[in-house]
């Protein structure tokens, strides 16, 4: 096998890889393409002149919690998913409540989730998050009993184009008084 | 920026089912309260728990969450937990609790206040706390919803490519053969009977190298068997012995016309053996 | 929801739908995208153009069986796998040891392997042996049934690094290394 002797080839292979991965790549696994023989400076560069390259064009080259993609633009993705009408669901209220304690309040025992919102939870709540692999359990309280606590996982955040939770919506401005009441 | 966000976060309302009683289609709650009794089941099933049923009748009814009438409050909560008891639901605990959470700060409330009652003194705070707190969760939980999400409205590229399957065979290092032969030896229990020391494997492999040569050349001449002029003496010996052995374990037949002439060798075919 | 409304806009969507893909796309599945507002005709020009704008990069729009799909050159697969490298699969304990026994006491029979395993060979595992150039038949033990006589080859030496079969590991070496040394 021939390595690549010029930037403009480990560019393109650099870019072919992105675009069959399916999934995020990190910087560590791009390295690997390279087989060692490429700087993390260079490779800094080369991302940055693909994100300029393609702008223009229908994909974008962006950094999620476990590293690069290319993703549609979101303007095509209301025709993309005409293809797949049975995508994924969408949840009901309770597992997306269940979430947003779990995002807001990490980590959190199932006890700290029910004190929130006032009822049991269901474990089916939690395995769906689970399956999913949104959540996962990061230790135990140290309180009698010894309950799971939880948090969000790196995943849930590539899922949600974040790559960090302090780049969800600041939870203050949930939590304001202000909010009118009558909506 | 601050209006427009404020403008996003207002949009959850609590949704309720569509509910048809008799064939009409009931778009939202009766104002009077009044709950075809069919319906009740759908109605609480739309509400998320007793604080979410209190969310919805703190704004419904217009009331200050900061400063909550309990009185009222909790008549209206307890109409639906009536109806519930009246239509015999399994009525969860919790939203038993939550009445007696209720009548027990209604009724503090109506004690007598000292003249300088802290705020935190408020019977009422921690139901209040905890109002706010679910509130901001449901908005939370609907913004979390309403954001592009991978496999709904994120499509992340993933174009073919060959799978170049050079299957690469197992390693074996030579450790791994080494530790496979001392697992054959403890099972078999062959320490004590069986040396196989240094010589002897040469031995052996010389028996593989000269029966593969029988097998390709057919017959040989004992003498090529030896590399007088590039073998050591050593190696001349293994050779030799390695013949013996296999002339001894039957492998090879050796042949001579007559004394003193030519010694060949062939491995040992089936018709022959007779002899 | 906005259609689109030129067919420039119109391929950027197909473009997007089948990098996004992850599996071809039929003729029937990409006019799905446009809300059966494309005729056949014009779809298949697209594809046409498609693939004569990317004739010069780093993926290919090829049409397989099943449909149209994009596909990274051939010369960058070899990069791309580095990314997954399939897992070198281990021979099982009954290859090692009959490779093991070959080794050490060639040549032997089939019923020497057995003999001294206490068990008998699996065919395939003669075969795996034998496909890899490890072992071959040099002969025939006298006996009835004139079994077959294995021995070790010389790319079984090469593949283990060795010269000669003498220079594995005597046995006296390690029975002694049985034995702790630090006793």
């Amino acid at each position: 096998m021939k390595e690549p002797d010029n930037i403009s080839e480990m560019k393109q292979i650099l870019e072919a890889a992105l675009l069959t991965a399916g999934q995020p790549l990190s910087l560590d696994d791009m390295l690997k393409l390279f087989a060692g023989r490429m700087e993390r400076t260079t490779l800094r560069m080369l991302l940055d002149e693909l994100k300029i390259d393609w702008a223009e064009k229908t994909l974008e080259l962006v950094q999620v919690a476990t590293g690069y993609r290319f993703q549609a633009k979101p303007q095509f993705s209301e025709f993309i998913v005409r293809l797949s009408p049975e995508r994924q669901p969408k949840y009901s209220r309770a597992v997306m409540e269940t979430l947003a304690i779990i995002a807001y309040r990490q980590p959190v025992t199932r006890g700290d989730i029910e004190q929130i919102r006032g009822v049991a939870v269901n474990p089916n709540v939690m395995r769906q998050l689970q399956e999913r692999d949104w959540i996962d359990v990061v230790g135990q309280r140290e309180v009698p009993g010894r309950p799971s606590l939880y948090a969000t996982t790196k995943h849930f955040l590539d899922d949600l184009n974040l790559r960090s939770i302090s780049e969800l919506p600041p939870f203050e401005d949930f939590a304001q008084a202000e909010i009118p009441l009558d909506s | 920026m601050l209006t427009q966000l404020n403008s996003e976060i207002k949009t959850p309302e609590i949704k309720i089912p569509e509910i048809k009683i008799k064939g009409e289609t009931l778009s939202e709650l009766p104002h009077d309260l009044y709950i075809p009794p069919d319906a009740l089941e759908v109605y609480l099933e739309a509400f998320e728990g007793p604080l979410d049923l209190l969310l919805y009748l703190i704004r419904k009814h217009n009331l200050d969450i900061l400063d909550i009438p309990m009185a009222e409050l909790t008549k209206q909560y307890m109409v639906y937990v009536e109806k519930m008891k009246v239509n015999k639901l399994e009525l969860a605990a919790d939203y038993l609790l939550m009445s007696a959470m209720l009548i027990e700060i209604k009724s503090r409330m109506l004690l007598p206040k000292p003249a300088e009652i802290a705020e935190e003194d408020d019977p009422r705070a921690e139901l209040v706390r905890r109002l706010m707190e679910y509130e901001a969760i449901k908005l939370a939980a609907a913004r979390l919803d309403a954001m592009p999400q991978v496999g709904v409205d994120i499509s992340v590229a993933a174009a073919y490519y060959q799978h170049i399957s050079e299957i690469k065979p197992p390693e074996v290092s030579l450790d791994e053969l080494v530790e496979a032969w001392r697992n054959v030896l403890k099972r078999a229990k062959l320490n004590s009977h069986h040396k196989i020391g240094k010589q002897e494997l040469s031995v052996r492999e010389h028996m593989s190298q000269i029966l593969r040569r029988l097998k390709t050349d057919g017959m040989v001449e004992f003498s090529q068997l030896f590399d007088m002029a590039h073998d050591g003496l050593a190696k001349l010996v293994v050779n030799f012995l390695a013949i013996l052995e296999l002339a001894k374990e039957g492998l090879i037949r050796m042949t001579q016309q007559q004394a003193f002439s030519p010694i060949y060798l062939q491995a040992n075919l089936g018709e022959s053996v007779s002899e």
